[in-house]
C-alpha cells in the first residue's frame, strides 16, 4: 500500500540518489552553479524529449524527431538572413507539418508509428541534406544575435535555454493535465477503443500529438542551431536515443496513458547526471558505453511504475 | 465471401507483389538491374540483414521488441574474430570451433537480455536498448577500438566461392531460414511465441510459463544475430564494433514491411525474407538508377510507407499505435 | 580578450573526439597519451571525452569538464561538426581554459579573436593530397576510362575537400569520366553496398575507384573481391591506417595519404597544454602558428615499405615542443 | 477435500476478500453468488492461483498449499473457465486447448500435429462441439468459444490423477438456453470425477445446478445454504441486503410514450453481411427492444445508429435531420449514447479514474475554452457513485480495477449525466447482479419517463418483454415482426421465439 504510494515518487528519488552519489565522489558536482549549468546543457535535448512524450503518452513512438531537428538547423541557418526572427516561426511551422504528416500516416494509412515516423524522418533528412547543399553552414554572428540572441545568454546565472525549457515544460504540463486535449490523449493512450466509443475525435487528437512532437523537435533544432551559430544535416545526431531514454527513464512507459511531461523533465536530468557522472567517476574511455547501459538498466528498473502496466512487454 | 477471401489473399501477398513491382520498376529504369550478377549482389548485401531480421521476427511475434542487435552483432563479430585467430586463424584447423562458440555467445547475450527484461520487469524496448549499449561497450573493451581482419581464404570462401553465380553465404543463409521456419511452425517454443503474442495474460492464465518463452525467444534471436555477425564478417573480412552499426532500424523496418505486425501474434520468417529483400532491392535499385544520395532517405521512407500501407488489412484493424 | 592572465598550474589534459571504433581516432588518442607520458604522467591522466558523433554531447561534456576543473583545462578537440566549434571555444575562453582544435571549424572563427585561450587550429589541406591520389589513380588507368567516387559524410569538411581534390585532378584528364560520386559516410558496410551497386550500374565501365578514406576503401575492396575484381580495378584511399598501408604494400591499394594522426593527437594536446602552462604565449605567435595545416605523406607501393618501417613498426618519439616543424604552413581560405 | 480458511485478499484500496471460509467436498457442485464486486471472481482466482491470498490458508486434502501461479493449481487438478473470454484468438482451437501442455505431443521440441488434433477432437467431443481442431479461434462464435474453454479445462481429466476442482465464473452469461442445458448435463456427468464451483447471477440456474450455495457480500460469506432448501428471494435478500421488489422490471412504472415526437428514424438501412432493409421509428420516451439470436445483427444496427459503422444503403435521420457524417462524434453531438457490450474494451478506459471516465464523452460541459474544471468533474462523479451505489474506493479509483458490474454502472452514469436523449443499450445488464440490474431498470424507466428514447438489446427475453414498449424481432439481419408491448398485453416468450428461429 505505502509502497504503491511511494512508487509514483521513484523517478525523482532515483534522480536525487544518483546526484548525491556523484556528489559523494566529488562535492564540486553539487555546486548549484554546476547543477544549473547541467540542466541548461540538457535543455535542448529535453525539449525534444518533451515533444516525444506526447506521442509515447498515446502509446506511439516518434523516431523522426532527430531528423526533423537536423533539418531545422539547416533551415534556420538558411532562412535567418531572409526572415530574421520569423525564421524561428518558419522552422516551427515546418516541424509541426512534418509531425502532422507522421500523424496522418499512422492514423489514416494505419502504418505503425515506429515505421511511419522512421520513414517521415527519412524525408526530413533528405530535405535537410538538399537544402544544406551537403555542407555545414554557419550563421552570421550579428544577424543571429539580433534575431535570437535572447535564446542563449544567461540572466542571474541562469541560462536562457533552461528558462525556455521550463516555460515549455509548464505549457506542456498545463495542456496535459488541465485541458480536454490532455485528457483525450490520456484516454487514447489508456484505452483507444473506449475513447472512440465515447465520441472523441481520436484521429485528430493523435495527429495533434505527433504535430506537437514535430514542433518541439523543431524548437530543439532551432535552439541548437542558434546556440552553435550554424546548421548541418548531421548537427543534431545523437539526440534521438537519449531523448527517448529520457522519456522512458522518467517513467512514461511505451504502453501509454501513464506518466507525462514532468516525468520527462526528471528523466532528462537523470540522463544528464548519468552522462556527466562518467566524467566525475573517471570512467575509462572504452568502458563508458557499458557503464551507460548498466546504469540505464538500474535506473529504469527503479523508475518505472509497473502497477499501471498490466503486462510488461 | 469469395471476394472477401481474395481481398485477404491480396493483403497476404501484398509484400511479394510490392517486391515484384519494385524489381520491375528498377529493371525498366535500368536494365542492368535485372541480372543474375546484380541479384547475387543484392543477396550478399541482404544475408546478414536477413539473419538479424529473422531473430527480431520471433521477438516481434511475441509482441515485444529487441533493440540490442547492434550490440549483439558487435560482440559476436569481435568474439568470433578473436577466438578464430587465437585458434590458428584457419577454418581447417581447430579454429572452426569459433563458429559454434559464436552462436553460443549470441545465445548467452540474448539470455542476459531476456533475463534483464523479465526478471527486472523492464519493458523489452528499454532492456534491449540498454543491453545494446552494453554490447557495443563490450566489443569496444575487447578490441580497444581496433578492427580485426579475418583473411582465412577458406572462411572468406563464403563470399568468394560461387555456386550457380551466388556466393556460398547465400545458401547457408537459406539453410538458416529453413531452420527458422521449422522453429516457427513445427516446434513448441515457436508456437508459444504466437501464443504470447496473441494474448500474454491469457497464455499465462492457461498455465504457460510466459517468462520462460520470453527468455528462450531472446536466446534464439541472439543466436541468429550471431549468425548475422558471422556473415557480416565473412562479407567484409573485418570484425569491429562498427560491424553492427545501422542494423537496428533497418531490420525492424524490414520485418514490418514484410507484413509482420509490431503488436505481435502474426507474420513469420518468410514475411521477413520478403521484407529484407524489399528493403535491399530499394537500397540497391536507388543507386543503380542513379538517384543522388540526398534524396535516397526520403525515397526509401516513402516506399516503406507505401509497402506497409498496401500490406496492412486496415478493415480488420481497430487502430494502430 | 586582453593580456594573458597568470598561466595555469598542471591543468587537466583532455582529448574530445568522435569515437573509439575507428582506427583514425585511436591513432589520435595514442598520440595524446604519448604526450601525457612525455610529461611523466601515466596514460590514464588523459581525460577522454567521447561524443559518438553527437555535437550536443560534445558541447555538454566540455562544459561539464570545465565546470568540474574550474576552467583549469588544456583541451584538444575535434568538435565533430564545424558549427559546434564556436560555442566550444567560447565556453573554454569564458572559463579561462585553453583549447586547440583540429579538423572542424567554421571559416569565420579564428584563434586570435580569443586572445590566448583559443590556442590553435590545425587541419589538413586534403585538396592537394586528394588530387595527387587521383592523379596516381588516373596514371594507373592509363589516363582514360570511367571512375566512381565514394565520399565521407557529405557535410564534413574533409569529405568536401577530398571530393574537390578529385575534381581538380580531372581537369587535366579529359578522357577520365566520373561516372558517379556518392557519400558512404566513412562507413565500410555502406561503401561495400554502394560499390556493388555501382558495379551493377556501370559494369566494366568502372576502371578505377577514388575513396575518401581507408575505411571506405576496405568496403570497396571487399565488394571487388566478391566479384574477383580485386587488383583488376585500382583504388586509392586516404588516412594511411596501418592496415591500409599493408594493403598498399600488397598492391591492393594504389595510394593512401598519411596525415600522421599520432603526431596530430600529441601536438594538439601539447599546444593547449604548453600554452596553458605559460611555456609560450599564443597571442605573441604569428597567425601562421595558430591556424596551420598538418603534415601529409603520400604512400604508394614504391615507398610503402620504407614508410611502414619508419612510422608504424616503431612509432617515432616526437619532440612535443616542436609545434610547427612538421606542419604545412598557414591555412588559407 | 479443498478448503479455504480465513482467506484475505487486499487490492490497492479494496479489501476484496475478508476472512473467507470456503469448502468443496468431493464430487460436489458449489454455487457462488453475490453482488457485483462481492468478490466472486477474486475468490475463484485465488483458488486458481491467479491471485495469491494475503491472509488465511488453503488446504487440499488437509495439506496447506499456496499456488504461486495457475500452473501449480492445474497440477493439483484445479481448472477454471473465466468470466471474460480467455482463448487466444490467433491460435488454432487445438493449440488453445493444449496451451502450456504441449509436452505430450512433442518429441525433441517438435510438435506432432496429427496426434494433437486427435486428442483435441476427443476433448471437443466431450462438449459435443463439432468443429475442426485446426480452426483459428477468432472465427468461432462466443458460445463456441465458451464450449472450447470448457473442453480445455476438461483436459485435466486425462492430465491429472485423482480429484479435480473446476471453477466456472459466469459461464452461462453468453450461452443460449440449449447450450446452457448441455453445459449442465456435462457438469452433472462429471461429478464422479470433479467437484465444481459455479458462479452466476441467474439464481434459478444456481439453485437448479448446485448442491450448496455460498452467498458472498462485500467480500464476506454471509450465508451457506443447501440448494434444496434455498429459494431465490431469500438469497437475493441476503446478497443485496434488502427486499427485492417483486415487480422486477418495473412494469407498473411503464408510461405510454409520446408518439408525436420522433427522435430517430431509419429508412430501409442496409449493411451487407450484417443486416438488410431495416426501417424503424423511435419516439420520445419509447423503449424499443431488438430481439434476436446471437449474430442476428442487432449489435451491428446499434453501432450504425451510433455512427461506428457507415450503412451502405438507406438513410438514418435524427430529430428530423438526416445523418451525413457517420462517426461516434456526430452521434454524441446529436445526443445519441451507446452502452457497448464489450464493457472492458469499449465501455471504460482502464487506467483512468472513475470521474475521468464519466466526463470523457462530455468534456465540453466541464471545460471552458478547452480548460477542464476538475472540481466540477469530481462533484459529478461523487454524485453518481452515490446515486448508483457504485463500489469504488473513491471517484479517483482506477476504473480498470472495478468489478464488471460496477464498470457498467460507470458507463451508464457517463451517458446519463451527459444528458443524451437517444440511448442505445447493448446487453446493459450482462454480468450484473440483481441489485445492479434493478438500478439499471430503474434508470431505463426514469429515462423513458423523462422523454428519452431507448433502443435495447436485452440479455434475456424476459428482460426485453418486461422493459419495452415495442419489440422488433431481428432474424438474419432483417426485422421479422413488430410487437406492441403495452403493460397488460405483452407478448409471450413463445410469440417471440417463434419468429426468432
Ligand atoms: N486486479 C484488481 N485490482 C484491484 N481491485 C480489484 C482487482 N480485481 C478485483 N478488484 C476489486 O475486488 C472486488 C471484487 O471484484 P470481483 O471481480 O471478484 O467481483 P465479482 O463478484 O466477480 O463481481 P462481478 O459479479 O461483477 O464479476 C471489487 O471491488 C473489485 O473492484
Ligand atoms: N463491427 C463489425 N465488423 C464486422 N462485422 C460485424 C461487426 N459487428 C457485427 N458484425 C457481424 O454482424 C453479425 C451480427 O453480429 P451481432 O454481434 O450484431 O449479433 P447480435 O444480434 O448483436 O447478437 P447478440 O447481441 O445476441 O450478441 C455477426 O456476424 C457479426 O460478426
Ligand atoms: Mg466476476
Ligand atoms: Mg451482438
Amino acid at each position: 500500500m505505502d509502497l504503491e504510494k511511494l512508487k509514483r515518487h521513484f523517478p525523482w528519488i532515483t534522480l536525487v540518489v544518483l546526484t548525491l552519489l556523484v556528489g559523494l565522489m566529488d562535492p564540486n558536482f553539487l555546486r548549484p552553479h554546476n547543477l544549473i549549468q547541467l540542466a541548461g546543457d540538457i535543455s535542448t535535448l529535453f525539449i525534444m524529449a518533451l515533444g516525444i512524450t506526447f506521442v509515447i503518452y498515446i502509446g506511439g513512438i516518434d523516431l523522426s524527431a532527430q531528423s526533423v531537428a537536423n533539418m531545422t538547423t539547416v533551415l534556420a541557418t538558411i532562412s535567418l538572413p531572409l526572415f530574421g526572427v520569423w525564421a524561428g516561426v518558419f522552422c516551427i511551422v515546418i516541424g509541426l507539418g512534418f509531425g502532422a504528416v507522421s500523424g496522418f500516416v499512422t492514423t489514416r494509412l494505419k502504418v505503425p508509428s515506429f515505421i511511419a515516423t522512421l520513414a517521415v524522418g527519412g524525408l526530413a533528412l533528405s530535405v535537410g541534406q538538399y537544402a544544406s547543399g551537403q555542407r555545414a553552414l554557419y550563421m552570421d554572428a550579428t544577424l543571429r544575435d539580433q534575431a535570437f540572441g535572447w535564446m542563449i545568454g544567461t540572466t542571474a546565472g541562469i541560462p536562457h535555454e533552461l528558462i525556455i525549457a521550463i516555460i515549455l515544460l509548464l505549457l506542456a504540463y498545463f495542456v496535459q493535465n488541465r485541458t480536454t486535449t490532455g485528457r483525450a490523449l490520456k484516454a487514447i493512450g489508456a484505452g483507444e477503443l473506449a475513447a472512440v466509443a465515447s465520441g472523441l475525435k481520436v484521429d485528430q487528437y493523435k495527429i495533434m500529438a505527433f504535430a506537437f512532437s514535430g514542433m518541439f523537435a523543431a524548437i530543439a533544432g532551432l535552439l541548437f542551431s542558434v546556440k552553435l551559430a550554424g546548421g548541418s544535416p548531421t548537427l543534431a545526431e545523437g539526440f534521438l536515443l537519449p531523448a527517448i531514454v529520457a522519456v522512458l527513464v522518467g517513467g512514461t512507459p511505451l504502453t501509454g496513458g501513464v506518466g507525462g511531461v514532468l516525468n520527462t523533465a526528471i528523466g532528462a536530468m537523470i540522463v544528464a547526471v548519468v552522462r556527466t557522472s562518467m566524467l566525475y567517476l573517471e570512467i575509462p574511455a572504452t568502458s563508458q558505453q557499458i557503464f551507460f547501459g548498466v546504469v540505464l538498466i538500474a535506473a529504469i528498473a527503479l523508475t518505472i511504475d509497473r502497477s499501471k502496466m498490466r503486462i510488461v512487454k | 465471401m469469395s471476394q472477401v477471401m481474395s481481398r485477404e489473399n491480396l493483403q497476404k501477398w501484398a509484400p511479394v507483389l510490392v517486391l515484384i513491382a519494385l524489381i520491375l520498376f528498377f529493371s525498366i529504369a535500368n536494365p542492368n538491374f535485372m541480372s543474375v550478377r546484380n541479384f547475387a549482389r543484392i543477396a550478399m548485401a541482404a544475408t546478414p540483414a536477413l539473419m538479424i531480421s529473422i531473430g527480431i521476427t520471433f521477438i516481434i511475434i511475441m509482441g515485444s521488441i529487441d533493440l540490442s542487435m547492434e550490440g549483439a552483432v558487435a560482440v559476436c563479430a569481435v568474439v568470433f574474430a578473436t577466438l578464430f585467430l587465437s585458434l590458428g586463424g584457419a577454418l581447417d584447423s581447430w579454429a572452426w570451433v569459433a563458429l559454434p562458440a559464436t552462436l553460443v555467445v549470441g545465445a548467452c547475450f540474448g539470455l542476459v537480455n531476456g533475463l534483464v527484461h523479465v526478471k527486472l520487469k523492464i519493458p523489452s524496448f528499454m532492456a534491449s536498448l540498454s543491453m545494446g549499449f552494453v554490447g557495443i561497450g563490450l566489443s569496444l573493451l575487447m578490441t580497444g577500438g581496433d578492427r580485426i581482419r579475418v583473411e582465412d581464404p577458406l572462411f572468406r570462401s563464403l563470399l568468394t566461392e560461387r555456386v550457380l553465380n551466388f556466393p556460398l553465404m547465400v545458401y547457408f543463409a537459406g539453410l538458416a531460414l529453413l531452420v527458422a521456419w521449422f522453429i516457427q511452425s513445427r516446434t513448441r517454443i515457436g508456437r508459444n511465441f504466437y501464443a504470447v503474442g496473441g494474448g500474454e495474460e491469457l497464455a499465462h492464465a492457461s498455465g504457460l510459463n510466459v517468462n520462460r518463452v520470453r527468455v528462450l525467444g531472446f536466446m534464439i534471436a541472439g543466436a541468429f544475430y550471431a549468425l548475422g555477425a558471422l556473415f557480416a564478417v565473412a562479407r567484409i573480412g573485418i570484425a569491429e564494433t562498427a560491424t553492427g552499426y545501422n542494423l537496428m532500424f533497418i531490420s525492424i523496418t524490414s520485418v514490418v514491411v514484410g507484413g509482420t505486425a509490431l503488436w505481435g501474434g502474426t507474420g513469420g520468417v518468410w514475411n521477413s525474407l520478403v521484407g529484407v529483400l524489399i528493403v535491399n532491392v530499394i537500397a540497391n535499385g536507388m543507386i543503380v538508377i542513379g538517384l543522388p544520395r540526398y534524396v535516397q532517405d526520403g525515397v526509401l521512407g516513402v516506399l516503406v510507407i507505401l509497402a506497409v500501407y498496401l500490406s496492412t488489412d486496415r478493415k480488420s484493424l481497430a487502430f494502430v499505435k | 580578450s586582453g593580456p594573458a592572465r597568470a598561466a595555469l598550474s598542471d591543468p587537466t589534459i583532455a582529448w574530445s573526439y568522435r569515437n573509439r571504433t575507428n582506427p583514425y581516432w585511436n591513432e589520435i588518442v595514442s598520440g595524446g597519451e604519448a604526450f601525457v607520458e612525455s610529461l611523466g604522467m601515466p596514460k590514464s591522466a588523459l581525460v577522454h571525452l567521447i561524443n559518438d558523433g553527437s555535437s550536443e554531447k560534445s558541447l555538454a561534456d566540455v562544459k561539464a569538464l570545465l565546470a568540474k576543473e574550474n576552467g583549469n583545462v588544456a583541451l584538444a578537440i575535434d568538435t565533430n561538426d564545424a558549427p559546434n566549434c564556436r560555442p566550444i571555444v567560447e565556453a573554454v575562453a569564458a572559463s579561462k581554459g585553453y583549447v586547440s582544435t583540429i579538423w572542424n571549424k567554421t571559416d569565420d572563427l579564428h584563434p586570435w579573436d580569443f586572445g590566448d585561450h583559443y590556442v590553435s587550429h590545425m587541419t589538413w589541406s586534403d585538396l592537394g593530397p586528394a588530387e595527387q591520389t587521383a592523379r596516381i589513380l588516373f596514371k594507373k588507368m592509363g589516363g582514360k576510362g570511367g571512375i566512381v567516387g565514394l565520399g565521407g559524410i557529405a557535410s564534413n569538411n574533409p569529405a568536401i575537400e577530398r571530393k574537390q581534390g578529385l575534381l581538380n585532378a580531372m581537369k587535366d584528364y579529359p578522357d577520365i569520366e566520373l561516372l558517379d560520386y556518392q557519400a558512404a559516410d566513412w562507413d565500410t558496410q555502406k561503401a561495400n553496398q554502394i560499390m556493388s551497386s555501382f558495379l551493377t550500374r556501370f559494369g566494366d565501365e568502372i576502371k578505377g575507384v577514388h575513396c575518401a578514406n581507408d575505411t571506405i576503401g576496405y568496403g570497396v575492396l571487399e565488394a571487388l573481391r566478391a566479384e574477383g575484381l580485386q587488383g583488376v580495378i585500382p583504388i586509392v584511399t586516404y588516412d594511411g591506417n596501418p592496415q591500409a598501408v599493408d594493403l598498399v604494400i600488397k598492391g591492393d591499394i594504389e595510394a593512401t595519404v598519411f596525415t600522421n594522426p599520432h603526431w596530430g593527437g600529441g601536438i594538439t594536446a601539447a599546444l593547449a597544454y604548453y600554452a596553458a602552462t605559460g611555456h609560450f604565449k599564443p597571442s605573441d605567435e604569428p597567425h601562421a602558428n595558430r591556424e596551420f595545416y598538418g603534415p601529409t605523406i603520400m604512400i604508394t607501393p614504391d615507398d610503402a615499405k620504407a614508410f611502414k618501417a619508419e612510422y608504424l613498426d616503431s612509432v617515432p618519439t616526437y619532440d612535443w615542443k616542436d609545434f610547427w616543424g612538421p606542419g604545412n604552413g598557414q591555412i588559407s581560405y | 477435500m479443498f478448503e479455504l480458511q480465513k482467506v484475505d485478499k487486499i487490492f490497492p484500496g479494496v479489501h476484496a476478500l475478508k476472512a473467507v471460509d470456503f469448502e468443496i467436498k468431493r464430487g460436489e457442485i458449489v454455487g457462488l453468488v453475490g453482488e457485483n464486486g462481492a468478490g466472486k471472481s477474486t475468490l475463484m482466482k485465488v483458488i486458481y492461483g491467479a491471485y495469491q491470498h494475503d491472509g488465511g490458508q488453503v488446504f487440499v486434502d488437509g495439506k496447506t498449499v499456496r499456488f504461486h501461479n495457475p500452473r501449480q493449481a492445474m497440477d493439483m487438478g484445479v481448472g477454471m473457465v473465466f468470466q471474460e473470454q480467455s482463448l487466444i484468438p490467433n491460435l488454432t482451437v487445438m493449440e488453445n486447448i493444449f496451451l502450456g501442455f504441449e509436452k505430450q505431443f512433442v518429441n525433441f521440441g517438435v510438435i506432432d500435429w496429427k496426434k494433437m488434433a486427435e486428442a483435441a477432437r476427443h476433448q471437443l467431443k466431450k462438449v459435443k462441439l463439432d468443429i475442426s481442431p485446426s480452426t483459428t479461434t477468432s472465427q468461432l462464435s462466443f458460445a463456441q468459444r465458451q464450449l472450447v474453454e470448457l473442453a480445455k479445462v476438461l483436459t485435466l481429466e486425462e492430465r491429472v490423477q485423482g480429484d479435480l476442482v473446476i471453477l466456472l465464473d459466469e459461464p452461462t452469461s453468453v450461452l443460449a438456453k440449449d447450450e446452457i442445458k448441455l453445459l449442465f448435463e456435462l457438469v452433472r456427468d462429471l461429478r464422479s470425477r470433479a467437484s465444481f464451483i459455479f458462479v452466476s447471477h441467474r439464481l434459478d440456474e444456481v439453485i437448479d445446478l448446485s448442491d450448496r450455495i455460498y452467498v458472498l457480500k462485500d467480500g464476506e460469506v454471509v450465508d451457506v445454504v443447501n440448494a434444496d432448501e434455498a429459494d431465490v428471494d431469500s438469497i437475493q435478500r441476503e446478497m443485496v441486503g434488502r427486499n427485492i421488489n417483486k415487480e422486477y422490471y418495473r412494469e407498473e412504472q411503464q408510461k405510454p410514450y409520446d408518439d408525436t415526437k420522433v427522435l430517430l428514424e431509419l429508412e430501409s438501412v442496409g449493411n451487407s453481411g450484417k443486416y438488410r432493409d431495416i426501417s424503424l421509428k423511435l419516439h420520445a420516451g419509447e423503449v424499443l427492444c431488438l430481439v434476436g439470436t446471437e449474430g442476428s445483427g442487432r449489435e451491428a444496427i446499434l453501432r450504425t445508429i451510433y455512427g461506428l459503422q457507415r450503412p451502405e444503403s438507406g438513410s438514418v435521420s435524427i430529430k428530423g435531420q438526416a445523418l451525413k457524417g457517420f462517426s461516434a462524434k456526430c452521434g454524441v453531438e446529436k445526443g445519441v449514447a451507446y452502452v457497448p457490450r464489450e464493457r472492458k474494451i469499449e465501455g471504460i478506459v482502464g487506467g483512468m479514474t472513475v470521474f475521468e471516465n464519466m466526463t470523457l464523452s462530455q468534456m465540453g460541459n466541464y471545460s471552458r475554452a478547452g480548460v477542464l474544471d476538475v472540481r466540477h468533474e469530481r462533484a459529478l462523479a461523487r454524485e453518481w457513485i452515490e446515486k448508483l451505489s457504485i463500489k469504488a474506493s473513491s471517484e479517483n479509483a482506477d476504473c480498470g480495477n472495478l468489478s464488471g458490474g460496477n464498470q457498467q454502472k460507470v458507463v451508464l452514469a457517463k451517458w446519463r449525466s451527459g444528458g443524451s436523449d437517444i440511448i442505445l443499450l447493448d446487453h446493459p445488464t450482462r454480468g450484473l447482479d440483481i441489485g445492479a440490474k434493478e438500478d439499471v431498470y430503474d434508470m431505463v424507466r426514469d429515462m423513458s419517463a423523462a422523454g428519452i428514447g431507448i433502443i435495447l438489446v436485452a440479455d434475456t427475453l424476459e428482460e426485453a418483454i418486461g422493459l419495452s414498449h415495442t419489440i422488433a424481432v431481428v432474424k438474419d439481419g432483417e426485422i421479422q415482426k413488430w410487437f406492441d408491448c403495452k403493460p397488460g398485453c405483452k407478448p409471450s416468450l413463445y410469440d417471440l421465439i417463434h419468429y426468432m428461429i
